[in-house]
Parts: structure tokens; C-alpha cells; sequence
């Protein structure tokens, strides 16, 4: 089942659909010289033949919908409908960004209480809703720590990176031109104070950590390690892509991070979009604030507006106000769930993931003593020594029996990882018919391991040759015979 | 589940956590129905105010076009809404396919080789876009013609400050030199007008820079795109393909380039694959530029980008198709042609740099733009932006902007107010 | 395509049409693009004055209720609104399973045991159920309780005129003999009272009669069901199953009996049924009864019916659940009970019927009713609805509706409104 | 891929979502004896849950959507989505029927609009809005015409019906109470005019006709049918099923028809939803404007208000004013065609069954002489007697080659009936890929013709055991070992 591209299917002779075509005046003609010379090849096609390509290629998905999908830190959990209902309003969605902040109150009201509830789940001070995801998150706020300490005229150079952390902690501090140190994992996957310890000095800006960490564990001395990297002058960074295992237990901020970005594609429950968008808001303490980015949201007289008058501030890390169309939705989800419903929700994804953990002992290898939290990473490696068979295989092994795979070969630090969240919203039913198709899957790993090599079958397609596709990539569509 | 997995209780399960961590009681209302939980947002969405779209003559960024119905309903299929990043090609080739269209038709606009999967935001593309170029040659400077978007201008300091380069100021005197990564142009810039690329591109080839530019998507239904004047890379904002304004986002930011330049792009590439069978199908590739592969040596950070948004994107190009673009272009450029003789008609409206040609903003200057807006304002109009938030010596002048659905009547309503002052 | 299939023009396909039949031009004005059209279609809905949901409390038929965002995302399934009715079982599974599970739920709502696959809303129901009897029985009379909603009985008439067969109203001497049919009520009644159905069961019964209730399904979740007194068939209207009131329609009308009556049940119905393999499906079964198989003898002329609502109704009566469903039920009737106690404390407002338990509506005697009602409208509330436009004798009445939907503040609202007279 | 019954899924200990609670004051307990005993045996299911249960439903239907969905009679065309937008406005979708009519002049002029565009349509004087769906708007269409006559004091108790008619045709007569006599189809496929003179009398209340008739062919003796009828003092009523092939080019008004009704769900791109809703208005002639059901909708000064006061009027035939929803999807379809639009899809409608008519020539039996109007009807006789495989058989087949099957064994005059309708709102490359599925399957009849008689394999189920289903009816669920 493969569906042609929609420029293969386009009518060379179709005309436009009726547009909306403005004055009826005769306007200047544009100038010599300024209009394109070549149209752009885009399809013509018509409407129904439009929504049909898309209908069928949204078939050709997998997504939490219609199955199971244990992506492990990516928290796909269910996603509300009120969510869309709440976005779609067109007192937000039809909101211009640079309306008078008179016609903006309600807004720039709900920004400001979700603020206010991000600060109360994560115990900081403020935060910014500027950022656009995770990653953009993580460097907005090396960028306030960077400014935090350039402002004390202090050289700081250097990030501490545990060897479990997420490919986007280095990437960002990267971008802030600033150095990585990896800092090892203990045997039972936590962060290894005593290399902590070694790799601390004046040049250290900060220890970006998530906890629980990337194996789902969680980090039981982050109070010490915080306060060697407070010893040394450094802040402590929190990647919150796992904070769905602690809203209502415990807060980052009263663990000693200083910064904390959230995903709201995952643990508030924003659709992920197969890639976003998302939104990455930064909690600080107090003595980044005045660092945050331009503008903030302030209230006055029972009014809001905008503050742009904030010198010490890293300025913008994008245009606008954010997403707020996804901040919508993640403050329509907290205003449903509440503060009870939130703690539920954190309480159940780690009993979920705990349950999961449980079945699957003995059908996988579980490199690391439990209880977990809200994920759990097991290893293929048995499989692979002794039958040839991957965790790649496994996960194909998966989309076969109709889920989607969990997270392959991350963390690093897990040989053959397969990285399981299960998410609050999956009930037992699902998590014992997931663990039997674990089991199953395993099963043919020892009765036939060529074919689960060859899974998935059945598909829309079988396994691609990503080999060749990056040797020679071809990243576009160009018409029968054209080379540009 | 507890009983199942021999845990005598959740407590159990949470003993990892140092008791003086937990947390006694979240400090957050208890929760609503869905029906009170829309009641409250409902109640908050009621205190904005919305302007109709013809009456709307706001841009600078952000602008209302005429949405066609089919890009929402795409583009909130749940099979495309809720699936993740597509790391499985094959269980995601809806995704990967439509990404792949998508990289496709944003090449044709921009008449460049090869697009990415998408970027955050116009003014996080041409930061992206100041990294590679910085990359690619070694150099430390990004030179920026006048009047590119402030906030965009501001977004690319905040990566220049970290990162550690100069961004300076183009003043006429062309200041490019040996040291230049890139030159850095916004086309129609911030006040609508026409500026003359191939000048700006020339003199950065001559020192060995590379030509950036940021571009406006409509406007490449009509106008030259960056391929047509040699650019090497181009960025945008998407907003205008079919997404709604919603309060500055989420929209997505585009990115095309030359092929020589491919391997330095941030972000997720699509490209064709085949499977055994020789069924044609699509994958993430070239991730050896990526974050998760490449760590603190990729080529940027970027993990979660705007997927579902360049897939609106995708809906909405296909859409209105080549002509449907062009007349769409066209549309606002009339418009606010027609709009900008009649208000410069006016006893007390100035025009401003009236000798460039200018697309669909145009800026002009009145006694009292305070005034002028408050009226327009009566009369439900979203008037022009006022200019004196970001160049105090435009502090007089307003920022209009029209596109296809603005029309004669709107347009006279605005003349009409305007010309009681 | 005229070329490939060697047809010269499209004249010459409609060569059949006779000149003189031929239209010059159809009447009417040129299309519009989807821009311009949704905004015509605005400007209409634009004109007509919506109440908030906590503020209405007017019912007789249609409802405000809360609406589970998934109700409309589930019809909004282009999988489910656009695919035929399931005549091939294999490409429709989706449809069918989804009836067999609708027939379910309405058969536990009313404990009786077996539903249609729905109607088109609760008045035909009810004249359908009256063709069922009169079929079933071979007799030509239907006799009607008081206070049947009057527009159900308008219908039934239009059916009886049509069809051939009376419709009696019974007054108090129950005029129930052994020319009836079928004994048909109406539980609550019109003024939201709730009648005694098992004296009229056990009468018609009596008589070899059948007993037909036509109920309020939201009702159900809390008060006695018409299977538990015996009734032989139920039917209602389905719109407060989580479809919008949407000024009347479409909404659904359904229908439930017991076995012995299956085959007397107009329209579709799903049955299950296993493939070659073991599998289980579901089927359009017991189809001798339908018009496309049985012509002028079958049951009904039934055929598109109202598949869609009753896919909604079914996730609604899903979202809720059997406790959820009694919940929704009490609060309406706490409401209700809550208000009608402080209206009728109000000098100059007077009980109606006040020695009848009621449900979730009940009449009060207003001095003008007019004049409430305007102040309540200019107040932002939809009061009780005039029943003089029904019954004269209760000109100076209104019938106030509550639901789960209507709050403490609006309660007071309107109290504080009608204690000002 | 079957997925179990939502009762199957449910948690008998899930509580309730959330949901509004009204008062929160103490009200009256219910009496005694009012409570139900048994609580309805509703599912428990989660929001999660529920939403993916219905995912995965609407993943096993074929649908106008994803597949062409060739039915005769059926007018499957695309939906626009413009359509569910206007519908969904709160300023239709909130409106109570019975507000004050000065507080719904929007949705009133919009009935009154459309009533205006239906009879410019179908040449008509009047246009009830009323019923719900074709079936219905039949039957009251009769039910006027006997009001008619029965003011006159005429006993007329027949209606005349083609054998080739609809099934609703002779059933809503006999809902009426009225007999039925059939009328021959000629050779040519279409009505014998002698057989109907045979069959005129003045007991003859109407004759039921549609035009094209169902075997797509133009009756171009309609006048001649028509002054017949009306001789004899009966009236001629229209099944506007097929009135996709005549807008903007011919109405049956004209032809002589008193009384027309439209399904708005095949002609006017109202999702036909698996079965409705849809709708049914129906239009006459000025001599029966008086019976039409009340209310209608005036104009008065430019207001809009509803008249009840119509003494001649058969009265109601369902509650408040019909299907509003769907009424107002299809006025914005009309809007956005316009005329010229609405002439246009007619005569692409009439193009591409011509053009698919012609492709399958040779492939399959056509047993009636092209051209053909918006549809045809082709013929499985030969292949039934040659390979044992019946039409049924080749609707399977196409099943399996992802398309939807033509209407089978309707009309009744044609053995082995095939009926196609493709509608304007299919491409050539579709019509193409049709033509080449049909001929595979045929092909495959020759080859294979058991295979075929098992057909298809690979959808979610295979073919069904209907006989056994329709012995032993299973109607709905119960419990496991539940009797009642
Ligand atoms: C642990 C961790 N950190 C950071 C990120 C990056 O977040 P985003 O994709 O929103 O940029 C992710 C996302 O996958 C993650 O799992
Ligand atoms: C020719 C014909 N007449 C009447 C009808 C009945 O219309 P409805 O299903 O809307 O009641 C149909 C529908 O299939 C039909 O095809």
C-alpha cells in the first residue's frame, strides 16, 4: 500500500480553485525585473483528490490513537480533545501577535496563569513560555546561565553531560559555543558522583541532569550533586522531558536545579505532530530571572501586559509570544486535570511503567534493579548474542504485532536499548496485550531469527534501505527526467 | 496492578525518592469537567478582541490570509496530530511522505535544491541559516542589511551571543569583507519594500560569503525567488501557508538551500528510500548531522521541529497550486497598492521611501498615529503597526499591510476614516 | 476524455434531453470561493442570537447539554460521515460494529431487547412504532396520553391521515378498548411530569393493546425504564445523546421492543455474524423487512436513516457510562427541583401540577408571561418556553427546562430576574 | 484486524469522568418507586480508551474518503469540508428551535434562501424543507398529492411505479395506504408507454418516476408520460436521486413533474455519515403549495417568521424544521458552486460515467444502448452463466482491489446488476484505475472464478455468513453467559 506523490498526480491543465481575490481595482503593475521567472511546480489538483492523498497517507501511520505507542522518553500519551477544541477558538487562533495589549487581555491572562502553574509544578520562580521545544528550551536557558555568569565576569566554559543524558543537552550547550564534559554513569545507571566530583571546577557553567535520568531511574543523591555543583559556582540544569513521572511527588526546583525546561508535548499533553510543534517553557530561580528572555508577562491593577524593559535579559529566543497555540492546550489540560488530577496522572505512569517493568521480566534483559519510575530500559543484548537478533529487530518484531516500538539504542550507555514509557493513559488491558506481543516477538527471535531480521511484513512497506538513501539522498521530488 | 507486580503500594514504588523531596500537596486547583474546563477557556478567549480578516490590515510578520478549510482538516487527523517524530519509516510513511512533498514544494518556491523537514520560526531559521554559514566558512560575521525583521534581528543576536559571533549592520556603505560568513537580507524587508538582492549577493560572493535570504512565501508566488538570484540559502516564515495567526504561533520556519551546503542543514531531512520489494518509500536521512547521532558536534540542536505545521503548509501550497499562489500574491499586492495611492491622496498621510517598489506593506506617516488608530479601531479596523516600537525616527509612521482578503470595501472603510482626521 | 470515448461534445451525450427541456442558465448567482462563501454563511450565522448553555432553560424536545468534545471528533471522522450505508460487510466493519454497539446501549437504556440501528428523530419514532402495532395487532386505533409533545402527535397524525388509522386522546376515563392498538405516552410528559405507566401498560395489555412509551433518554440514567414496566416498545429523540441542538436536526430518533416485535421493526438493523475464518463481523441483518427487498410490504419506506447521530450517541452514552449517566440525570433534575421550589416561593408565580413528581422540566403561571421572558432575554437568559402556543388553556404558562449544564449562579440569575415582576 | 465490542472493554471499576454537576444545593430525593432497578450496563472506558476504540472502528470502513465509491444511485461525491465548517458555527449549531423568531433571522433567511436556490434547481413554485431523507420526502410528497385529491373528493388509491424504481417508491406508497401497480420498463430500459397508458385510470393518484431512471438513461418520453398522467387527473412526482445529472441543464418541472424531492445528501455533498443523516426537501408545484407541511418560512418586510397558520396543509411530518445541519451544508455547497458551478458538476458528472461506460465496453455487459447520463448499469449475466461468478462476486473482487462496489442487483429489471456512478468529483486517473481494477477481476473470473467466489481476502474480515446471521439474530451484546 504506497500512495503516489502528490505532484505525481497533479493535472497539468486544472486551474486554480475560486480564491478570494481582493479590489476589484487595477492596481500598479509590478515592476520589471521582479517576477519570478520560473512558477514553482506545485501540484494542480483539486480539493477532493487533495483530501484523499491525505487521507490515505494519515492511514499509512501509526500514532497513539489508533495504537499503543511505548516510545520511551517521548511520553505519548493521550491527547485531549477539549486540547483542539480550545485552540481552534477563534478569540485565540485569529489573535494577531501585535494587537494593542488592551484587546489582548484574555491572552495574555491565560499565559500568565499558565506561568504561574508551570512555576507551581516545577518549584521555581518564573518562567519563560518563549521557548519552542525541548532543545530550544535546554539552550534558552544555558543562555541565561551563560549571561548569569558573564555578568560576574566569571569564565566558564564548560557543561557537564552525563554519558545517559539526551543528544540535545551537548547540542545545546554546543550552540552556546560552550564546552561538554560526560560525566559517567555508577553501575546501578545513575549519575556517578564520584566522576561528578572529578570533573567539577571554576569552569564548570552548569550540569544539565533529568531525573528521573534517561534509564527511568530515579536519582537518589541529586541533592549532593547539586550542592557539589553549587560548591564550585555552577547551576544545575533540568531537562524535563521525564517530568510526567514526578508533578505532585517532588520538584525539581526543591531538588536544587536552578533551571528547568518542560516539554509540553509530553507531559501536558499537546499533540506531538509527528515532529512537533511543541513548546519547551524555562523555569528559573530567583537569580536567573532577571535573565529571562524578552518580553514577560506582568499584572498590574488586575491587568496584564507585556514587559519589555528587562536590560539583564538574554533578549528573544523567537519571535512573538511562543507557541500559544500549544500553550493553550497544555493550560486546557491542567485546568481539566487540576492538582489532584496531575498527581494521579504521576502516580499512574509510574505504576504503569512499574507494571510493564514486571511483566517483561524474564522475556527481556533488565539491566538495572528497579523499582523504575515512569520508564524503564531493557536490553536485547541476550537476543543479539545468541540469535542474532536486534533491538532494532525487536522493535520491527513490534510494529508487525500492530504497536508502535519503543525507543531504540538510547541511552547510549544500554548495549541493544530498548526504552519502554507506557504513559498514564494506557490501561492494563494494553499493557498485558503489549507484553504478550513482547513475549511473542522474543519467542521468534529463537524459533526463526532471520525473519524478525526481515520484519516488519505487511506493512505499508517492508524495511527500507536507509544505506543507500543517504549515500545518494534524494530529498525532493523533480519531474520524470528533470535533474533540477 | 500493584497486587500483580507484588508492590504493597505506590509508596513502594516511589521509594527512590528521598523523603524530604516529596512534595505534600500541588498547589493548583482541583480539576473541572471538560464542560467547565472549556467554560473557563472559552471565558478567556471571549476577553481578546478579534478583528474581521478584511478588516485586518496588520502584518509585520503575522498575517491573515484565507485559510482553506481542507489545511485544518488535515492537519488535525489524528493519525498525523498524534504520531511522533517518524523514527519507524514503516509505520510512519504518512508523515514521512507528506514531509517529503513538503521539502519538495518549499524548493520549488524558493528555487533552491533541497529544503528541510522545518525549523521553529522564520527568525530561528535565519539564525540556523547564520550557523551554517558560519560553519561553512570558518567566518565569524553576519552582516545584515537595514529594515530585516527586528524580532528576527533579536532572536539572531541571542544565538550570535552564545555561540560567539558579530552580527553588524549593512549601512550603505556595504561594509563586506574578508571576514563576512554571510550577508543577511529580508525580501520585501520589514517596511514592504523591494529591495535589490543580486547587489547584496554579488558583493558576498566577491569575499567569499555566503547570501542569505529571508523571504516571504506568498510573496514567491509573484516575485524572484532567492534561487533566481543566486542565494545559498533561504528562510522564512510559513505562517502565511495556511496557518492561523494564533497570537504569533506555532508556525514553522523554512529553510532551502544549495546542494554543496546539504550536509550542513539543521534539523531532519526526508528522503527516498526503496525496500526490498522496490516499493518506494520515505526515511529520515543524513542524521549524521543530527543531535542524537552527533551529540555536542551536530549541526544543531534542533530535535522536535514544526512537522505538523509544514504539513499545513504542504496542504495549503497544494491547495491553491502555482496560479492559485500567484493570484493570491498578486491579490495583496494590488490591494495594498490600491490602498497606498489613496492614502497618500490624503491631506496629511506621507508616504515613506515611495521610490521602491513594494509588495504588500507599505509604510506611511500621520499627524497623530495614536489617534488614527483608535479611530480605526471604532470602526473595527486592525490599522497599521505603529513603527515608533522599534525606530524611534518612524515614530510618526504606520505600518499597513493588505492581502487577498482585504477588500474594496475595507479598503474604502480605512480611506474613508482616515480621511476624517 | 470526450476524445477518448469518441464522443464529439457534451451535447452529444445529452442528445437525449429534448431541445424544448433544455435550461438556458441556472437562476443563480456565481459560485463562490470557500473565503467568500464561509463568510456569507458567518454574516447568517452571525444573525442569530446564541444563549450561553448555563443561561437556557428552555427544553420540550431539544436540549443544552454538555457536548464531549469526542462526540463531534468521532462524527468528524471522514471514515465514518462518508462511507455509504454498510451494504458490503467487509469494507465496512467501522459502521457496523459501531450501529450493533449503538443497538446495545438504547436496548440497556430502555431494558427492552433489541433497538434499530435509529430513525430520524423521536416523532417518527413514535408514528412508526404506532405502524408497528397496527400491524402487529391488525387493528386501526392508537390511543394517546395527555400530554404527549404536541409536535409528536402532529406527526403521528400525519402518519394515521396518510396510513389510514385514528388517534384518540385519552382523557381520564381511559377509553381503551378492543378496537386500540396500542396505548402511547409520553414519560415525562410534555410539562416534565412523570405520569404512572403501569396503570396504561397493564390497561392496554388488558385489551391486547400494546403499550408504547416514548421516553427522554438522559432520564433513563436515573428513573424507571420502559422495559421494567413492561412497555412493548420505546422511542425518544436521541439529540441530548451528545448532538447539538443545532436549531431542530439532524438529530435521531430511536427505537427499542421487545423479541416477539423484531420483526416488525422498521429500517436497518446490525447483527452479528462470523467469517470463513471464525472471525467475528457484523451484518445489515433481518433485511425481509426493508423496502429494498420487500417493496410496498415492507415495514417501513425507511432507508437513509440516522447513522451518524447514532454513532454519536453512542460515544456519548460511552464518554458518560452507566454512573456518568445517572449523574447527568440527577443534576438535572436537582437543578430543576431546585429552581422550581425558589420560582414558585416568588409572589405572583405559580405551581403548575405541583401534586406530580417531575423530572427536569415543569410549568409555572407567570401574570405576563411576555414580559419575563423579555426580561429575562435582555438579562442573557432563554426562559421557560410559552405553552399557550400549545395548549390555551395554559396561555399564561412557561415551561422551564434545567440540566446539568445550568450552575447555582444561574439559577439565581433567573430567580432574581422573576422576583422583579 | 477486528477490534472487541467498546462492552468488552470496559473496567467495571472505573469511576465516571468529571462531569458538570449543576447545583450544588440539596434538591427533593426522587419519590420511591421511580428509580430504576437495573443500571443500564453502559461501558466503563476512559476518554483514552474510548477515542482509540473508535480510531481503530472507523480504520476498518471504506469510505468516500479514502476510496472511490462507485454506487450507483448513491451519488458518493466528495464532502466539502467548507460544509461541516458552516454547520458547526455556534451560531447554527447552538440555536434551540423554539427561540423567539426575532432571534434567529440568520438561520431563517437561510432556510428561505435555500427553499429559493432548490426550486430554481428543480423548477418548482415551493420547497419544504422538512424531511429528513428521500424516503421521506417521497411519502410526503404523496401525502400531499392525496391531500390533494382528497380535497377534491376524488378516491384515487393507486400509484403508478416503474419495475425498475427504488424500493422506497412502492413503500412509501403503501404507507399511505396506497396500492401499487407497476409499470414496465421497454427494451430500450425505459418506461413502456403503453404499458403506463394500460395502467392510467382515475383511481391513479400519481406516477413515481425518476429521472434519469436507475438504469441512467434520460426518459425522453417524459412529456408524453407526463400529459398521460395528468389526463387522467393524477400528478407525477419526481425521485430526485439522480438529479446529479440534470442541474443547469434540464428540471423537472418542466418536464411536467408536480412534485420533486432532492436528496441533499447525494446531489448537495452532505456526507451521507453510513447511513444519514440527510435530507429530504420537497418541492411542488403551485397547486399543491397549500398542502405542504407546516411550517414554511416568509419574508414579510424583510423579516423572516414562520407560518403555521396553513389550513390545507398535511401538517407536520417530523419535529421542528427538518434537518437544519444538514440543510445548511448544503446551502454552502450551493453558494460556493453557484450556478455555474452546479451546471458544471452535472456535466462532468455526465462526462465521467460516459467516459467509464466506454472504458468498460467489452469488459462487461452493458445491456442498454449509451449514451448514459450520470450513471449505468452494467451486467454480470455473462459471466455468472459462463464461470459461475455472479455480480456479487465482482463486487468482492473490487473490495480487494481497494475500491468500493457498485450498487448490486438494483435495479431489479437488469439480472446481475452492476450499477456505477462515479460523480463529477473523480479524476480521469481514477476513472482509469477503475476501469483496469474491473478488468482484472473479470479477468480473474475467467482464471480463478472460486477464488473470486470467496473474495476478498485481506480486509478485516472475510465474507460474512449472513444466512445463519438472519436465522439466529444476535442483535446486541450481553454479557458472557447472559441470557437477557
Ligand atoms: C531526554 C530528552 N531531552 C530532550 C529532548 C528534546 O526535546 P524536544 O524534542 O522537544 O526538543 C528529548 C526529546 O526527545 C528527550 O527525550
Ligand atoms: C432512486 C432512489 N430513490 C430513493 C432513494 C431513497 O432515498 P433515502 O435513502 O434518502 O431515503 C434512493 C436512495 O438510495 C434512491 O437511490
Amino acid at each position: 500500500m504506497t500512495e503516489p506523490l502528490i505532484f505525481e498526480k497533479s493535472h497539468p491543465h486544472l486551474s486554480a480553485p475560486r480564491l478570494p481575490a481582493g479590489s476589484k481595482g487595477q492596481g500598479e503593475p509590478l515592476p520589471e525585473g521582479l517576477r519570478r521567472r520560473r512558477s514553482p511546480r506545485l501540484p494542480r489538483i483539486s480539493e477532493p483528490e487533495l483530501m484523499r492523498h491525505y487521507s490515505r497517507l494519515a492511514a499509512l501511520n501509526y500514532s497513539v490513537s489508533e495504537q499503543f505507542y511505548p516510545l520511551g522518553s517521548c511520553t505519548m500519551k493521550y491527547n485531549p480533545i477539549a486540547n483542539e477544541v480550545a485552540a481552534a477558538l477563534p478569540g485565540f487562533a485569529d489573535l494577531h501577535p501585535y494587537q494593542d495589549e488592551a484587546t489582548v487581555q484574555g491572552a495574555l491572562a491565560l499565559l500568565w496563569e499558565l506561568e504561574r502553574a508551570l512555576a507551581a509544578i516545577t518549584g521555581v520562580d518564573r518562567v519563560s513560555l518563549q521557548p519552542a521545544a525541548g532543545a530550544h528550551g535546554e539552550w534558552t536557558a544555558l543562555r541565561m546561565i551563560q549571561a548569569f555568569h558573564r555578568e560576574r565576569g566569571e569564565q566558564r566554559d564548560t557543561v557537564l553531560v552525563p554519558d545517559s543524558a539526551h543528544g540535545t543537552n551537548p547540542a545545546s550547550a554546543a550552540l552556546c559555543g560552550l564546552k561538554v564534559a560526560e560525566v559517567r554513569s555508577a553501575p546501578d545507571g545513575r549519575i556517578d558522583l564520584g566522576d561528578l566530583e572529578a570533573k567539577l571546577s571554576p569552569r564548570v557553567a552548569a550540569l544539565m541532569l533529568t531525573n528521573p535520568n534517561t534509564l527511568g531511574l530515579f536519582e537518589r543523591d541529586i541533592r549532593t550533586a547539586a550542592s557539589l555543583v553549587h560548591g564550585v559556582g555552577g547551576k544545575l540544569y533540568y531537562d524535563g522531558a521525564n517530568l510526567n513521572a514526578l508533578m505532585g511527588i517532588c520538584r525539581p526546583g526543591d531538588m536544587g536545579f536552578d533551571a528547568v525546561h518542560v516539554n509540553l508535548h509530553k507531559t501536558f499533553t499537546t499533540p506531538h505532530g509527528g515532529g512537533g510543534p511543541g513548546a519547551g517553557p524555562v523555569g528559573v530561580k530567583a537569580d536567573l530571572v532577571p535573565h529571562l528572555p524578552t518580553p514577560t508577562v506582568e499584572r498590574e491593577d488586575g491587568a496584564f501586559r507585556l514587559d519589555f524593559d528587562r536590560p539583564a535579559s538574554i533578549g528573544r529566543v523567537r519571535t512573538f509570544l511562543g507557541n500559544f497555540g500549544v500553550l493553550v492546550r497544555a493550560y486546557t489540560y491542567i485546568l481539566a486535570m487540576g492538582g489532584d488530577g496531575l498527581a494521579q496522572a504521576s502516580e499512574d505512569a509510574v505504576l504503569a511503567a512499574n507494571y510493564l517493568r514486571k511483566r517483561l521480566e524474564g522475556v527481556l534483559e533488565l539491566p538495572h534493579e528497579g523499582p523504575c519510575m515512569h520508564e524503564f530500559v531493557a536490553s536485547a543484548r541476550g537476543l543479539a548474542a545468541e540469535h542474532g537478533v536486534r533491538a532494532i529487530d525487536v522493535a520491527k518484531g513490534l510494529l508487525e504485532e500492530g504497536y508502535y516500538a519503543p525507543t531504540v539504542y538510547f541511552p547510549l550507555v544500554v548495549p541493544e536499548a530498548l526504552m519502554i514509557e507506557p504513559t498514564e493513559t494506557e490501561s492494563r488491558t494494553t499493557l498485558d496485550a503489549f507484553a504478550d506481543a513482547v513475549a511473542a516477538v522474543v519467542g521468534r527471535a529463537g524459533e526463526d531469527p532471520e525473519a524478525l531480521r526481515h520484519a516488519p511484513h505487511g506493512l505499508p512497506i517492508d524495511r527500507m534501505d536507509e544505506v543507500s538513501a543517504a549515500r545518494r539522498p534524494v530529498l525532493r521530488w523533480l519531474p520524470e527526467g528533470d535533474t533540477h | 496492578m500493584l497486587d500483580a507486580m507484588g508492590a504493597s503500594s505506590l509508596e513502594d514504588l516511589l521509594r527512590d525518592i528521598p523523603a524530604e523531596l516529596r512534595l505534600g500537596r500541588l498547589d493548583l486547583p482541583e480539576g473541572l469537567s471538560e464542560f467547565e474546563t472549556l467554560q473557563r477557556i472559552r471565558a478567556l478567549a471571549g476577553r481578546n478582541r478579534v478583528y474581521e480578516d478584511r478588516l485586518t490590515f496588520r502584518g509585520a510578520g503575522v498575517y491573515r490570509h484565507f485559510l482553506p478549510a481542507s489545511v485544518a482538516a488535515v492537519m488535525s487527523k489524528p493519525q498525523f496530530a498524534t504520531a511522533y517524530t517518524p523514527y519507524q519509516p514503516e509505520a510512519s510513511q504518512g508523515t514521512l511522505q507528506a514531509i517529503f512533498e513538503y521539502q519538495t514544494a518549499i524548493a520549488e518556491l524558493t528555487a533552491l535544491d533541497v529544503a528541510n523537514a522545518s525549523l521553529y520560526d522564520g527568525a530561528t531559521a535565519l539564525a540556523e541559516a547564520a550557523v551554517m554559514a558560519m560553519s561553512h566558512t570558518g567566518r565569524q560575521r553576519i552582516a545584515v542589511a537595514p529594515y530585516v525583521h527586528p524580532e528576527y534581528l533579536q532572536v539572531l543576536r541571542c544565538y550570535a551571543d552564545g555561540r560567539g559571533f558579530d552580527i553588524v549592520e549593512l549601512d550603505e556603505s556595504m561594509a563586506i569583507g574578508p571576514e563576512t560568513a554571510a550577508v543577511a537580507f529580508q525580501q520585501p524587508d520589514l517596511l514592504g519594500s523591494m529591495i535589490e538582492p543580486a547587489g547584496l549577493v554579488e558583493a558576498a560572493h566577491g569575499q567569499g560569503a555566503l547570501a542569505i535570504a529571508c523571504v516571504d512565501p506568498i510573496s514567491l508566488g509573484m516575485i524572484t525567488p532567492p534561487g533566481e538570484y543566486d542565494a545559498d540559502i533561504a528562510v522564512g516564515d510559513g505562517q502565511q501557508l495556511g496557518l492561523p495567526p494564533s497570537f504569533g504561533g506555532p508556525h514553522l520556519g523554512f529553510i532551502a538551500c544549495r546542494t554543496s551546503l546539504t550536509r550542513r542543514l539543521p534539523g531532519r531531512l526526508v528522503g527516498q528510500a526503496w525496500d526490498g520489494k522496490g516499493r518506494r518509500g520515505f526515511v529520515i536521512t543524513l542524521t549524521a548531522r543530527e543531535q542524537h547521532i552527533r551529540r555536542e558536534k551536530a549541526t544543531s540542536n534542533i530535535c522536535t521541529n514544526h512537522s505538523l505545521c509544514a504539513l499545513g503548509a504542504a496542504v495549503y501550497l497544494s491547495y491553491v497550486g502555482p496560479d492559485g499562489l500567484c493570484r493570491v500574491a498578486e491579490a495583496g499586492y494590488r490591494n495594498a497598492h490600491i490602498l497606498q495611492s489613496r492614502l497618500t491622496a490624503l491631506a496629511g498621510v506621507e508616504a515613506i521611501r515611495s521610490e521602491r517598489p513594494f509588495f504588500s506593506e507599505f509604510a506611511v506617516k500621520v499627524p497623530d498615529p495614536v489617534a488614527v488608530l483608535e479611530r480605526l479601531d471604532r470602526a473595527g479596523i486592525l490599522g497599521g503597526l505603529p513603527l515608533g516600537r522599534w525606530y524611534p525616527d518612524l515614530d510618526r509612521a504606520l505600518l499597513f499591510c493588505c492581502t487577498e482578503v482585504n477588500d474594496d470595501d475595507a479598503i474604502d472603510q480605512v480611506v474613508e476614516v482616515m480621511s476624517q482626521s
